[in-house]
C-alpha cells in the first residue's frame, strides 16, 4: 500500500491552476475599479474564496485526502463563520 | 402616587422567583434521587448489582425534552421582564450620570448637579450613564438596575423608587483602585421636597471649596482628615515639604499654589512618592473660576492650620 | 530485578541525572507527571492567596492589605487559578497520563510536541510570576484584562499579557496533540462507541482548545500593542470600541469554561459505573452530550456582557442560546443519578467526590440558570453572586472531579494506596468547608454586594465573616487531603494493578504501568464499562 | 504499517495547527468586518492609500512562491530532488522579496507619518485611525508569518539537501508546504480587503 494517501500532483496540474490564481488576482484588481456600491466587498470576497478553494484544494492536496480532513476544515470556518455573524448581533443593533 | 403603575423591582423579582423556583425543585429532585439510590443500592445491602438496561430511548427523550421545555419557558419568561427593563415610561425624569475615577456625577437638565443621585418618589427616573474614563457600572441593588458606563457610548436605565428613602448605589465594575469606595446613595424625596432640591441652587455656589472637592470627586481619594487613601491626604498639604518623582527623577519641593494647580491639572508631572500614578489629569475637566476655588481652598487656613504630622 | 520493576516508568535511568530524566523525557506518563506537579503547586498558590483574599474581607475597611494589594492578589487568583491550574489541570495531567493508555496506544501522536507544551506551560508561568517583581509592580485588572483600564494601569500587565498567550499556545498544542492521537493511535478494536467517556471528554475539549484558544491569543497580542504604541483599536478615542474587546475575551473564555469543565465531566463519568458497579446509562447520550457543549458553548459568550451596553438583540440571541446549552448539562446529570440504579455502590473516596461533584455541580449550573436569564443576570452580574455561581461550577466542578481522579488513579500511578479513612474524613471537611464559603457569597450577592470589592458596606458582613470561616475549614480539609494522598504514594500499601476492579484499559497493566505500556496494541475485546470483563484488554 | 500511521496523523496535526492559525488571524478579521460596517467611508479612504502596485506585486509573488513550494514537494514525490532543492530556494527567495517589498511600503507610510502616533494619521478621522491601526496589525503579524516559514523551508531545504527529508518520507516537506500554504491563504483575503476598497 502507498505510503500517502495522494498521489504527487502533475506539475502541469498546478501550474495550471498557478495561472487561474493569476488570472483571478487581476479580475479582483478589476473589478474593484469598477463603482459596485455595497457589492464590491462581496465580490471582492466572492474571488478570494475562490482563490482559497484553488490553493487548498490542489496546493494543499485537499481534494485528496480523506472526508475527515474535510470535515474537519469545515468545521473550523464553520466556528470562526460564527463567531463574526454572532458578534455582528450586536454591532448591527447597538 | 400612591398606588405605583410598575416598577424595575416587580419586573426582576416574578423572573427570579419563577427559576429560583424551578431550579430548587430540580436540585432537590436530584439529590433526593441521588440519595435514595446512594442509601438504597448500597453495597452493604445490594451486593450484587441487578441488570438493567443500559439506556432506554423513551426515558432519554423525555429528560431531553422536559428540560428543553423548561429552559425555553424561562427564557421566554425573563426576556419579558428584561423588555420591561429598557422600556422607559415616556414621562420619565431624565439625569445623566457620570463615571469617573472613583466616583459618580449627576446631573439634571437644569444644569443641576451633584453627587448623590436625588429622584422624586413614584416617577420614573431614566439615567443616561457615560463615563469619562474606564469601564464602571451603574448598579442600585435595591431597584434592581444595573448598565456599564462605557467611555465613548451612552448607556441607560430607567427605574422607580417606591418609597421614600436612602438607597445604595454601588460600581459594578472593577475600575481600579478604589473601586470599592465609588459608592453613593440615591435618595428618594417626596414630589415637592425634590423640587424644592432641584430649584434650590441650579449652580452650587463658587465659594463653596468642600462642595467642589466632593463634586469633582477629589475626595474619593484624597482625605480631609490626614489618613491615607489612594493619593495623599489634603490636610496640611500647603507647605508640606514632599518627596516626588518629576520626570523619573526624584526630588523634594514645598508645596505652594502652583503646585497644587499643576498636580490638578498634569497629576504625573510631579508625583508624590509611595502613591501609585492613578490620578487622571483634570485638564478641561474644571471650569478656571473654579480651578481657582480648589486651589485657593487647599492652600486655605483649615487645612493646611493642620497639626504637624499625620 | 523484580523490584525495580515494580516501580515501572517512575524507575530512574542511569544514563542521565534524575531532574533530566523528567524534564527531558518524552513519555507521556513522565509528562504527566510533571503537570501534576506543576498544577498541583500552582494550585496550592492559588489557594493561599484566595485565603488571603478571604481574610481581608471578614470585616470592612483594611484589614490585611491596602487596596491596591488586594487588587493584585484578585487578579493573580484568577490568573493562576484559571490558566495556570483549571485549563491545564485534568487534560495537562491526567489527559496525558491516561489518554495514550484507555486507547491501548504507546504514546500520544507527537511526544516531542508533548514534551514542549509543558515547557511552554512552564515559560508562561515563570513569566507570569515575573510580572509581579518587575515593571510597574504586580497587575491590578482583574483576570479578564477589561479594557480601558487594562491599557492604561502602569501595572505590569504587558508580560502577564505575554505570559497568557505563551500558555494558551501550550494548550493550542496539547489540543492538536489529543485530537491527532484519538483520531489515529487506538488500538485495534478500539472503535468510537468504546471510547472511554473521559477520551471522548477530552477530545471534545480538544477541539475547543484548537479553535478557541488562538482568538485569545490575538486578543492579548492586540492588547499589547495597544499598550506598547497606542494602536486605538479598542480606544473610544481614536475610533475604537471597548466592547468589542469583551467579545473577543469572551469568544475564548467562555468556552475555556467547557476546556474546564468538560474533562471534570468525563472524570465523573469514569468514577461512577466503577463504584456502582454498573455500566453507564446512556452511553451514547452521554458522548454525545460532551461534543454537543463544545459546539454549543462556543457559542453563548454574549451572556458575560449583557449589562456591558451590548445590543439588545445580542442580549436575546445570547441569552436563548445559553438556556439551550443547559440542556446537554442536564442530560448528563441525570444520566449519572440513573447509573446508580440498582448498582452495587461502594463509597470510596473517589466515589463520594465524585457524588460531591454531581450535587456542587447542579447547585452551580442551577444557579447558573439565573445569570443566563437577561432580566436577572442585570441584578446579580458582577457582584458575589457571580463568584459564588462560578466557585461552584469551577471548583465544586471540576476541582472536585481533579481531586477524585486523584483518588481514582493515583494508585495506578504509583502502585500504592492511601489511607481510606482519612481521605474520606478529608472529603466530608472539604465539603462542609466549601459550601460554608461559597453559598453565604451567592446570598450576599443578591443582597447586591459587587465583585472585586476590596471594602463594602456593613450590612454584608455577617455573610462574609462565615464565607471566610468556611475559607479556612475547605484549607484545613485540602491540607488533609494533600498530606494523606503523598503519605500513601510514598508509603501505602501496594495497591495491585486493578485495585477498583474497573474495565477500561489503563487497569490492564501493572501499577505503576511499565516504562513502554503498550509496545504492542492490545485487541480491545469489550466496551470500558463491561464491569465484568474487568483486567481483560 | 506504523510508519504510514505517522505520516498522516503527521499531516492531520499540521492542518489542526492551522485551524488554530486561521482562528488567529480570524480575530483580525473580525475586527475589520466590524468596523468597515462601521466606517465604510473611512475604509474607502485608507484603502485608497494604500500601494495598489506593491499589493498586487506581492500578491503575484506569494501565489508564485505557493505554485513552487508545491512543485517542490512533487519534485521530491518524484525523486527529483535536485529540482526540488531549487524550487525550494526560489520560494525562500521569493518570500525575502515580499518581505523587501512590505518594508519598503512600511517605510513610505512612516514617511507619510501615517502610522499610530504620526503627524498626519492623527488629524484624519477615527475610522482612519481604526483602518490604519489594523492594516499594521494584520501585515505586520502576517509578516511575522512569512518570516517564520522562510525560515521552516531553509531548514527543510537542509534537510533534502542533507537526505533526511526524502521520497519516502517527505512528511517535514509536506507540512512546511501546508504551512507556506497558510501564509498565502491568509494574504488572499487581506489583499482585497485592504488594497482593493474602493
Amino acid at each position: 500500500m502507498n505510503r500517502y494517501s495522494h498521489p504527487a500532483l502533475s506539475f502541469r496540474c498546478l501550474t495550471t491552476v498557478w495561472a487561474l490564481l493569476l488570472v483571478l488576482t487581476g479580475i479582483t484588481v478589476f473589478v474593484s475599479r469598477l463603482d459596485l456600491g455595497a457589492l464590491n466587498i462581496w465580490a471582492a470576497l466572492g474571488i478570494a474564496t475562490l482563490k482559497a478553494s484553488l490553493v487548498v484544494l490542489y496546493f494543499m492536496h485537499l481534494k485528496h485526502e480523506p472526508r475527515l480532513l474535510k470535515l474537519c476544515l469545515f468545521i473550523a470556518l464553520l466556528t470562526l463563520a460564527s463567531f463574526i455573524g454572532l458578534t455582528f448581533f450586536d454591532v448591527l443593533y447597538r | 402616587m400612591t398606588d405605583l403603575p410598575f416598577t424595575t423591582i416587580e419586573a426582576v423579582d416574578a423572573v427570579f422567583l419563577y427559576i429560583f423556583g424551578i431550579a430548587a425543585l430540580l436540585l432537590v429532585g436530584i439529590t433526593a434521587t441521588m440519595v435514595v439510590f446512594v442509601v438504597r443500592y448500597h453495597r452493604r445491602r445490594h451486593p450484587q448489582p441487578q441488570p438493567s438496561p443500559s439506556s432506554k430511548l423513551w426515558l432519554e427523550l423525555v429528560w431531553t425534552l422536559i428540560p428543553t421545555l423548561i429552559v425555553l419557558s424561562m427564557f421566554w419568561y425573563s426576556w419579558e421582564g428584561y423588555l420591561k427593563l429598557i422600556d422607559v415610561p415616556p414621562d420619565a425624569l431624565k439625569v445623566q450620570a457620570e463615571g469617573r475615577k472613583w466616583s459618580w456625577n449627576f446631573s439634571y437638565e437644569n444644569g443641576r448637579s451633584s453627587d448623590r443621585l436625588y429622584v422624586p418618589v413614584g416617577r420614573a427616573v431614566r439615567v443616561a450613564i457615560v463615563s469619562r474614563d474606564v469601564l464602571h457600572s451603574l448598579y442600585i441593588p435595591a431597584f434592581r438596575v444595573k448598565k456599564d458606563a462605557v467611555p465613548g457610548i451612552t448607556t441607560y436605565v430607567w427605574f422607580r423608587a417606591p418609597e421614600v428613602g436612602s438607597y445604595d448605589l454601588f460600581c459594578a465594575e472593577y475600575c481600579g483602585v478604589s473601586h470599592s469606595s465609588m459608592v453613593t446613595t440615591v435618595e428618594a424625596l417626596p414630589e415637592a421636597q425634590f423640587s424644592a432640591w432641584l430649584e434650590k441652587s441650579k449652580k452650587p455656589s463658587a465659594a463653596g471649596g468642600p462642595a467642589l472637592l466632593s463634586r469633582h470627586g477629589c475626595t474619593g481619594c484624597h482625605s480631609l482628615d490626614g489618613s491615607r487613601r489612594v493619593g495623599p491626604s489634603f490636610l496640611g498639604l500647603f507647605g508640606r515639604q514632599t518627596q516626588v518623582l518629576s520626570d523619573g527623577r526624584e526630588r523634594t519641593l514645598t508645596a505652594n499654589q502652583d503646585y497644587v494647580r499643576r498636580s490638578i491639572l498634569q497629576p504625573q508631572a510631579d508625583l508624590v512618592q509611595g502613591y501609585p500614578p492613578v490620578m487622571p489629569s483634570y485638564q478641561g475637566q474644571i471650569p478656571p473660576d473654579e480651578l481657582q476655588t480648589l486651589v485657593d481652598y487647599l492652600c486655605s487656613e483649615p487645612l493646611s492650620a493642620a497639626p504637624a504630622g499625620p | 530485578m523484580a523490584k525495580q520493576n515494580d516501580r515501572g516508568f517512575l524507575q530512574a535511568s542511569d544514563r542521565q541525572p534524575l531532574l533530566f530524566d523528567w524534564i527531558f523525557s518524552v513519555d507521556h506518563k513522565r509528562i504527566g507527571l510533571l503537570y501534576l506537579y506543576s498544577v498541583g503547586a500552582f494550585f496550592l498558590a492559588g489557594v493561599a492567596l484566595g485565603v488571603l483574599l478571604r481574610l481581608e474581607l471578614i470585616a470592612p475597611g483594611p484589614t490585611i492589605a491596602t487596596a491596591q494589594t488586594y487588587n493584585a492578589l484578585f487578579t493573580l487568583h484568577g490568573v493562576v487559578m484559571i490558566f495556570l491550574f483549571i485549563i491545564p489541570g485534568i487534560p495537562g495531567a491526567f489527559g496525558n497520563l491516561m489518554l495514550p493508555l484507555q486507547i491501548g496506544a504507546r504514546d500520544v501522536a507527537f511526544p516531542r510536541l508533548n514534551l514542549l507544551s509543558w515547557w511552554l506551560y512552564i515559560l508562561g508561568a515563570f513569566m507570569a510570576l515575573t510580572s509581579l517583581f518587575s515593571g510597574g509592580g504586580p497587575p491590578d485588572t482583574g483576570w479578564t484584562f477589561y479594557v480601558p483600564f487594562s491599557s492604561e494601569t502602569p501595572t505590569n500587565v504587558s508580560l502577564a499579557l505575554l505570559a497568557v498567550f505563551i500558555i494558551g499556545f501550550s494548550s493550542i498544542l496539547t489540543g492538536v496533540n489529543f485530537v491527532t492521537t484519538i483520531h489515529r493511535l487506538r488500538a485495534p478494536g478500539m472503535h468510537w462507541g468504546r471510547l472511554p467517556l473521559f477520551v471522548w471528554s477530552l477530545y471534545a475539549t480538544a477541539w475547543v482548545q484548537i479553535l478557541a484558544t488562538p482568538v485569545l491569543g490575538i486578543t492579548m497580542v492586540l492588547l499589547m500593542v495597544e499598550r506598547l504604541i497606542g494602536l486605538g483599536l479598542f480606544d473610544p478615542g481614536r475610533g475604537g470600541d471597548p466592547i468589542l474587546y469583551q467579545h473577543l475575551f469572551w469568544i475564548y473564555s467562555h468556552p475555556a469554561v467547557y476546556i474546564m469543565i468538560l474533562p471534570a465531566m468525563g472524570v465523573v463519568s469514569e468514577i461512577i459505573p466503577v463504584f456502582a458497579r454498573k455500566p453507564t446509562f446512556g452511553y451514547k447520550a452521554i458522548a454525545a452530550s460532551s461534543v454537543a457543549i463544545a459546539a454549543a458553548g462556543s457559542l453563548v459568550w454574549g451572556h458575560h456582557m449583557f449589562v456591558s451596553g451590548m445590543s439588545d438583540t445580542a442580549i436575546l440571541v445570547f441569552s436563548l442560546l445559553t438556556f439551550l446549552v443547559a440542556i446537554p448539562s442536564a442530560v448528563k446529570v441525570f444520566n449519572w443519578v440513573a447509573t446508580l440504579y440498582r448498582g452495587s455502590i461502594s463509597l470510596e473516596p473517589p466515589m463520594l467526590f465524585a457524588l460531591a461533584f454531581v450535587f456542587l455541580f447542579s447547585i452551580g449550573g442551577l444557579t447558573g440558570l439565573i445569570l443566563g436569564s437577561a432580566a436577572t443576570d442585570v441584578h446579580v452580574h458582577d457582584t458575589h453572586f457571580v463568584v459564588g455561581h462560578f466557585h461552584y461550577v469551577m471548583f465544586g466542578g471540576t476541582g472536585f472531579a481533579f481531586f477524585a481522579a486523584l483518588h481514582y488513579w493515583l494508585p495506578k500511578v504509583f502502585g500504592r494506596m492511601y489511607n481510606m479513612k482519612a481521605a474520606t474524613i478529608a472529603w466530608a471537611i472539604i465539603f462542609v468547608g466549601f459550601n460554608l464559603l461559597y453559598f453565604p457569597m451567592m446570598l450576599v450577592g443578591l443582597h447586591g454586594m459587587p465583585r472585586r470589592y476590596y471594602d463594602y458596606l456593613p450590612q454584608f458582613q455577617q455573610l462574609n465573616v462565615i464565607a471566610t470561616a468556611g475559607s479556612w475549614v475547605l484549607a484545613a480539609g485540602l491540607l488533609l487531603m494533600f498530606v494523606n494522598l503523598y503519605r500513601g504514594m510514598r508509603r501505602g500499601a501496594a495497591a495491585g494493578s486493578n485495585p477498583w476492579q474497573a474495565a477500561t484499559l489503563e487497569w490492564v497493566l501493572t501499577s505503576p504501568p511499565p516504562a513502554e505500556s503498550f509496545s504492542q496494541p492490545p485487541q480491545v475485546t469489550h466496551g470500558p464499562y463491561d464491569l465484568q470483563q474487568a483486567g481483560k484488554p | 504499517m506504523t510508519m504510514q500511521r505517522d505520516a498522516t496523523a503527521a499531516r492531520l496535526g499540521m492542518w489542526l495547527f492551522l485551524f488554530s492559525e486561521l482562528l488567529l488571524f480570524g480575530g483580525l478579521f473580525l475586527l475589520y468586518a466590524v468596523y468597515l460596517a462601521r466606517y465604510p467611508a473611512d475604509f474607502v479612504a485608507g484603502g485608497r492609500q494604500l500601494d495598489l502596485l506593491l499589493g498586487t506585486g506581492n500578491t503575484i509573488l506569494l501565489i508564485t512562491s505557493s505554485l513552487t513550494v508545491a512543485l517542490a514537494l512533487s519534485a521530491l514525490q518524484q525523486g527529483r530532488r535536485r529540482l526540488c532543492l531549487g524550487l525550494l530556494c526560489a520560494t525562500v527567495l521569493a518570500s525575502l522579496l515580499f518581505l523587501v517589498n512590505k518594508g519598503v511600503e512600511w517605510q513610505a507610510k512612516f514617511d507619510h507619518g501615517l502610522f499610530p502616533g504620526g503627524a498626519r494619521l492623527e488629524e484624519t478621522a477615527p475610522g482612519q485611525k481604526v483602518f490604519f491601526g489594523l492594516y499594521f496589525v494584520t501585515t505586520g503579524l502576517h509578516g511575522l508569518h512569512v518570516l517564520i516559514g522562510a525560515a521552516l523551508l531553509l531548514w527543510i531545504l537542509g534537510l533534502v539537501g542533507s537526505g533526511r527529508v526524502t521520497e519516502q518520507d517527505p512528511v517535514m516537506l509536506e507540512n512546511g508546504a501546508l504551512y507556506w500554504h497558510l501564509v498565502d491563504l491568509i494574504w488572499i483575503f487581506i489583499f482585497p480587503l485592504y488594497y482593493l476598497l474602493l
